[in-house]
């Protein structure tokens, strides 16, 4: 039978289902072969609190979505053009996301009395007609993919489990991805179990085979690749890339990284991610606690290392005594902070902004430090890099503030080479530096950075104390004298509001907005994409996006002056905004959403519409 | 293995250790004697003044690491321990002491240091034991006794304190050791096998706070009572005490347990018995009370410390490594799916 | 003393203790064991559901909570036993337990742990020890074995883990006991012990983590292997296992430890002696590799509970108090040095 | 001889020695005479932060400062009009801050070889004309009290002890203070001891006579009572009138008292008062560090108590993460926050006010809760009412932010009769609040207070469960679903923001001026004094002081909007003024000291002096 095959400009696909049923995998998969088509591509993943709630269950659904196109994509796409939902609870906790007319791919094998009632359905959503806006594809996945593999020797419930291999292939038939490094895949994640490799590659072919055999599926897509910057590419995670712009800083600065970290979602995995590279230096510290996570950090720090702790939310306010502490010893420190929803314990995979406060004023005393923030995940491998930046050349704390949306969605990423990247490296004292020649003043400021010496133990003839007492200027003794103080106070202020920061860039492309919408950290994707559709529709909209939240960019005030209007979207409520109308007095308003999930681009398309037709 | 830590290439003096700091004790305190003693016996260990560092935490006594001309951090109440601990980790070239007070380590700071002790990390970790917290001004202390009459219980403290060398045990502590500001020889005895232990050597030093508690040790300290009180452990030697020798520490038959007997077969000391269960029954003896109260070396055991594990495992991950940090870091970068566009 | 606790009125049953939540651990969690056979003992007590309380941390095993219907609070990460202590103290009128597991009790919240056991403040604490973090997917936690390979430690953990029980004598715990979630009656014999003792009662629950440390626990729960490497202490027995009581836990001649003989003389168990180094042996028969584990209670004395003195500092001093509050409050404000102008 | 007796409106004096020498005693005794006597006080206690530093250092000084007028006072009083010296360093260090002309009562016996060189004395001050411009009484201090005590009995070392004894005999002498009441003290102090009480009054008596026989005092002073509402008065430091409030609000809601306190300087003292207390059901416990200090006072709270903490900036840092629990368990919590200079360890004993960013913006995710803060010493046993009523009230933690300054400075307190205090009731929840009259909702909110039931453990058929999750509207139960999320975020911004808190007062006598000074918390005084001083040179100034920081009085946007120039003088880097520019767009000035000292009225003074001129 010969298919009809259709040009689309961008899909957006929903994987979904029980937590045992490999959806994350999956979706993973599918992104990596849409990735090496050439698309470009934004994803999300979700997946519930629990480590396996019960089977069948709500709570238990697990997703995976992904957004390609021919065309840049900025963010994972509101609504999915293709549910695959591999039981009931999947396709009830998903359905009201999806667009009137979209696909939805059941495995009707689930679709059991028993599961049903799970979930609450009185009847079979598939027996009466209320998806008759959708275009439902019944496919009994569990039963083809066990009949498929009757005859490969392996356990009826490892073919059971092959039922998403069954689903990836029919999906990469109907959307014409190659898969070649499915199956290599399969080959690796098997490697000590042959049976498995060749029974999920088996369910793939199955799969793939069904969609080009069965009159069930009339056409397939195809969506061509995406003009996208020559070079080459990877899809990657923000935690990942974090992870990696963390070693790259220590290739580029020749020092040895130290992590200190306390387990935590959404940041774990930057600790597992770094646990194995020993061979850059990276030494990884799981601590007892949090404190003791940066202290250990601080202490590296201290001995000439890149000092590095990860963490989320609940770890940063633990920390804070201890970054308070980094403030006074004036020692680089790079803590990560991956967002989740608060307060207390919330909803620790669900993603928030709302640890801005806490980063820039979460400290007794006056304790500035530098913030930055990531706007996307491949964007996380920079920010990690500008984070190591400041820290060793400003001795300072930097708090890097990612979230759970960056950290666990990927895109492609163009690679840079290793040259390209800065330069990172550092002078360690080694001379005293009084004007007698002998004395060593680990206070005494470089007039250009405002950073003091760090002179690591090991330095003949540079002992000196530290602590967390205030210290006298320059020689960093013990003082309590009251001019001193304030003017310890003060410059440890100017020192963070000097650090030069590039400025931020506004896209305005016809330079005629008259409304700016000024976001930071994840919501770049989002808020690019209403900007993009509102401009598409002859909307004009400036859009403006700051990495650096302390110090701030030094034209911000004069870019904000330009506006009439000026919209500040957060996943909080109005943490950013605040800080601008302080400083700027200017009349930012505050659009926030504190679901636990990242703005749509429809969400903010239609609150700018209003403002900016009302501008 | 050879130690990590180099050699001074010139004798140091006890006074190449003073700082320029002015010491701030009040008078009479039992840390001068304690600072005196280490600056004293610093020299001995031939380690340069820059590859000794002292990190202490908040508290009378934390102010230590001022008054010693090596490297030093006077970090925060308690975290001592856990700043001491990445340093040492990534610092295998230093000699990393921690100085802490009953309530910088046992109160606020218990966490990390019980941490320390199970990971068996390379720090000398000396607790000055006052059994009061000086610094904020004389309330009770996790080493108090039950009872203790202070500014925050008028009528007495509710809880039983701990015995630090118990809890150190229990904490799986491969050195533990307790001695007394006022013997400067024993102190300095203790400090030299404290040094000498790879991991990590936790050593309890009894300190009088004249001010706010003051002779809480005098039973063991004056020359009238402390003979009939303290108990000297040597290691290879029968353990016992009291004027002409007359008490002797016995193990009696199906006990686990010590007691003192006038007379009887007194065990023999010995350290570095594997099972803890020995030293574990030597810390018992003491309690509040210090009618029995063995000072030297408990336990000195030999394990793995976390540094040297931790060293390995960087040393065999780079043993594998090839090609420069950057071409590694290409590899890296560009490691798993890949595909290229032009 | 008798219990402020009151009692109930009317007989309960396990089904009174499920809440209305619907359980969320893995399927084949250890969680669920241990949850039923508390459901099925709670009702032994006969203490009213609304007296007893349920104060967890956070983690798989923290979850717990929510699933009785009790009241309950699901606190966050180690501070379960500090949040408990204020509620215990203050409100002797309510059995409170603390339900944790082994990062939350022994790696966040060690210190508040180690000073509940100190203070002996009246809290039953089961810990869960699944040897692993559970609730984040599978990071080595302070009682996995040394080298133990998870995420976080990919070639290998570096650090020698704590023995729970071990840690808990060294801080001076007046009730320890071990038990295992396959087990409902055993668990249930502990729970009861624990529950009636006054002052902290410390029980370690080996937990099988199916997911992220299966099988952690199967020499001692198999029943091919079970027999041979599993100690059931009972007070006042001598302690043999093995099939047909071929081994004995003996006590050597001059040891301070216990060790593992095929025939021999075995110890009888007792776990009311007050010397602490008797419970602090058996403890140090199993490590990390479970050939020789007890279970059952090893150490069950008494000791005045911090809830009691707390509360009788309280009696006293209200005892001595005249007038009523209001009276006392006026005498209070216009104490000292006062004068009037008009 | 018959001396002369002048009359002062305000004297004020400073009495300054070794930490040895009982300064803080000395001070306390003439105050509490000077109060009795029915002057207005204010007073500045000053300590090193080392216990007993070496003696006759410059940081071994340790100073009382005393004001006393016929008339209110505000402050301490910028510039001392008599200073007491018990030796050099206490001339030393203090000598800067005297008005010329000031009288200097030097204890010549201290003024040896030794005692100058220790302080960097080449010569003895007293021998050369370096104190020209001040009136110097030199005393043999020491010598005179050894000899008149010659026969009384005691040791010489006791003796010597006894020469703040004739110290302040004589300073009663000179300002016609009574000395009955300090007879008595000291037979209670040393009434173990008679031999000592003996001693010191002799040595008190000593010096009474010496002002009286020798010539080298011709004047006496004298300072009549000023004019204070009737009623019955004692002397106050902050620290004590704060723990007699929450005494108090413990008794007028009849709910027991739980503090759970680990020891920082300077907030002890709170714990140190209230463990006396335990006749009132008040339960204190030194917990082993802050955090199982707040989580025990939490713990108390759940089951009924008034839980109550105490601390100063670092343990507010470490307390974050349990306090954000409270605050989503939304149960009453009262933090106390006695605020000194940070960073980190910072200076202990000194006084700032940098820790409101880290109240009102310290805890991870949004996590809202009320701040109040004192205004004067007193003043505190009226905050903590207030903290505790909102507390109770509104089920919700609150931070009372105290500092050095009000914690250990003190003043004549009119005491309030039990009656008058606010009535602290609260009712228990005791029956299922459900539509079907048998379920419980714990989150089910009063719509008039927005508070959730409180319904402790014990309660029949209560049962619940609660947690740092994110709850459920109503029912408490688990919940990730967006929408609840979003709600109950906003629900707890709105339920503080809800608070009907007092509008702000404005002082503005002749309703003329143009300026504003807007302040909070301990500096009241100073900016009062200030204010009055400029209203006294026909310069109208008009004066605001919030209490409540969060939520803020209702009125301050309208009160500000009425002055062309708000200035806002703080003692951190300018968190009220950012606070208050960001919400009303207000060009508020921040004008900053941060010194580890109290602005002095001069200082204010001249500032707004300007900026009045230039409005
Ligand atoms: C986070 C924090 N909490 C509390 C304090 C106050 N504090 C300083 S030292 C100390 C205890 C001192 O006792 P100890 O450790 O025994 O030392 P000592 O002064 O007796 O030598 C306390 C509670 C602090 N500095 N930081
Ligand atoms: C302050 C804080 N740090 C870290 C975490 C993340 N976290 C949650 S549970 C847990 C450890 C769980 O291990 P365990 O206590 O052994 O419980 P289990 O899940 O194995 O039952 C961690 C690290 C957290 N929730 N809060
Ligand atoms: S208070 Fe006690 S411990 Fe502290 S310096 Fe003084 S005497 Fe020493
Ligand atoms: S992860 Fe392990 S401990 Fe947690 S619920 Fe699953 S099986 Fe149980
Ligand atoms: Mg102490
Ligand atoms: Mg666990």
């Amino acid at each position: 039978m010969t298919k009809q095959i259709r040009q689309l400009d961008r899909v957006v696909i929903r994987f979904a289902g029980d937590s045992g049923d490999g959806m994350q995998l999956t979706g993973d998969r599918f992104t990596s072969e849409t990735a090496q088509l050439g698309n470009d591509i934004s994803t999300l993943p979700n997946f519930p609190a629990e480590i396996r709630a019960p089977a069948g269950t709500l709570p238990g659904v697990s997703s995976f979505q992904v957004h390609f196109a021919d065309h840049d994509v900025l963010t994972p796409g509101d609504a999915p053009n293709v549910l695959v939902a591999m039981n009931p609870a999947a396709l009830k906790a998903n359905l009201a996301d999806l667009q009137p007319g979209a696909d939805i791919i059941v495995n009707t094998d689930e679709f059991t009395k028993r599961n049903l009632a799970k979930v609450g359905y009185a009847s079979s959503p598939l027996d009466d007609d209320s998806l008759a806006r959708y275009s439902v594809h019944p496919v009994a996945l569990t039963s083809m993919t066990v009949g498929a593999l009757a005859d490969a020797g392996v356990a009826k419930k490892d073919a059971e489990r092959a039922k998403n291999m069954f689903a990836l292939g029919l999906l990469c038939w109907m959307y014409s991805r190659p898969y070649e490094s499915t199956l290599r895949f399969l080959e690796r994640k098997f490697a000590t179990r042959p049976d498995l490799v060749g029974a999920n590659k088996a369910a793939f072919r199955a799969g793939w085979n069904y969609g080009e055999t069965t009159e069930a599926f009339a056409v397939r897509y195809e969506v061509k690749p995406a003009r996208m910057r020559p070079g080459t590419y990877r899809n990657i995670t923000g935690n990942q890339a974090l992870a990696l712009g963390l070693v790259a800083a220590g290739v580029r600065s020749k020092l040895p990284v130290f992590l200190g970290a306390y387990p935590i979602t959404p940041a774990s995995d930057i600790l597992h991610e770094l646990a194995r590279h020993k061979r850059f230096g990276v030494t990884t510290m799981q601590a007892e606690d949090e404190i003791a996570a940066v202290g250990a950090a601080l202490g590296a720090s201290y001995g000439g290392a890149l000092g590095v702790t990860t963490t989320s939310g609940p770890g940063v306010a633990l920390k804070s005594e201890t970054i308070s502490l980094a403030v006074a010893l004036e020692l680089p420190l790079v803590i990560v902070d991956v967002q989740r929803a608060g307060p207390s314990t919330g909803m620790p995979t669900k993603t928030e902004q709302a640890d801005l406060n806490l980063a820039l004023y979460g400290r007794h005393g006056e304790a500035p430090l530098a913030v930055v923030a990531p706007k996307s995940p491949s964007d996380c491998f920079y920010a990690a890099l500008e984070a190591a930046r400041i820290a060793l050349t400003y001795r300072t704390p930097v708090i890097l503030l990612s979230d759970n949306y960056v950290a666990n969605g990927s895109e492609p990423w163009l690679l840079p080479t290793v040259d390209e990247l800065p330069d990172l490296r550092v002078e360690f004292a080694t001379e005293p530096n009084g004007e007698d020649g002998k004395t060593f003043l680990p206070y005494l400021r470089d007039p250009r950075t405002l950073a003091r010496p760090w002179a690591v133990p090991g330095t003949p003839g540079l002992q000196h104390r530290i602590g967390g007492l205030e210290k006298a200027d320059k020689t960093g003794d013990i003082s309590y004298d009251p001019a001193n103080h304030d003017f310890m106070v003060r410059i440890r202020q100017e020192r963070i509001d000097a650090i030069p920061v590039p400025d931020v860039d506004v896209e305005d492309p016809d330079g005629d907005a008259r409304v700016l919408v000024l976001g930071w950290g994840s919501t770049y994707g989002p808020i690019g994409a209403a900007c993009r559709a509102l401009r598409e529709r002859g909307l004009p909209i400036a859009q403006a996006h700051l990495r650096h939240l302390a110090p701030l960019p030094a034209n911000l005030g004069e870019v904000l002056a330009q506006y009439d209007k000026v919209v500040v979207p957060e996943m909080n409520l109005g943490q950013l905004a605040r800080l601008v109308r302080a400083r700027y007095l200017v009349d930012a308003v505050p659009f926030n959403q504190v679901s636990g999930l990242p703005f749509t681009a429809a969400t903010l398309e239609n609150m700018l519409e209003d403002v900016v037709k009302n501008a | 293995m050879p130690s990590p830590i180099p050699v001074t290439p010139v004798k140091l003096t006890g006074k190449d250790f003073k700082s320029d700091q002015e010491v701030r004790w009040c008078p009479g305190c039992g840390d001068y004697a304690i600072l005196a003693a280490i600056q004293q016996f610093m020299p001995e260990l031939n380690i340069p003044r820059e590859r000794t560092v002292f990190v202490s935490g908040i508290g009378c006594s934390s102010r230590f690491p001022y008054y010693m001309n090596t490297y030093g951090m006077h970090s925060i109440h308690g975290r001592a321990p856990a700043i001491a601990t990445g340093l040492s980790v990534s610092r295998p070239d230093l000699s990393v002491w921690v100085v802490t007070g009953d309530g910088d380590a046992l109160s606020i700071g218990g966490n990390h240091l019980i941490h320390a002790l199970r990971r068996n990390v390379n720090l000398k970790i000396l607790l000055f034991n006052n059994r009061i917290y000086g610094l904020t001004k004389g309330q009770y202390s996790p080493t108090s006794e039950v009872g203790k009459i202070t500014k925050s219980t008028p009528v007495g403290s509710a809880d039983a304190p701990f015995n630090p060398l118990s809890l150190a045990l229990g904490a799986e502590a491969t050195f533990v050791a307790r001695t007394i500001d006022s013997d400067r020889k024993h102190l300095q005895s203790v400090l030299r096998a404290a040094a000498e232990h790879e991991g990590s050597a936790f050593v309890e030093i009894y300190q009088n706070c004249n001010i706010f508690n003051d002779g809480a040790f005098d039973l063991i300290k004056d020359p009238a009572t402390r003979d009939e009180h303290l108990i000297r452990l040597e290691q290879g030697q029968p353990i016992t005490f009291g004027n002409d020798g007359r008490f002797s520490v016995v193990h009696p038959e199906g006990s686990f347990g010590l007691t003192v007997q006038e007379g009887g077969t007194p065990i023999i000391h010995d350290a570095t018995v594997d099972d803890p269960a020995y030293a574990f029954a030597l810390t018992r003896l003491s309690g509040s009370d210090l009618t029995t109260t063995p000072i030297g070396v408990f336990r000195n055991v030999s394990r793995p410390s976390y540094d040297q594990v931790v060293q390995k495992q960087l040393a065999d991950a780079a043993a594998e490594a090839t090609g420069t940090p950057e071409a590694m870091l290409a590899d890296l970068l560009n490691a798993g799916d890949t595909w290229t566009t032009g």
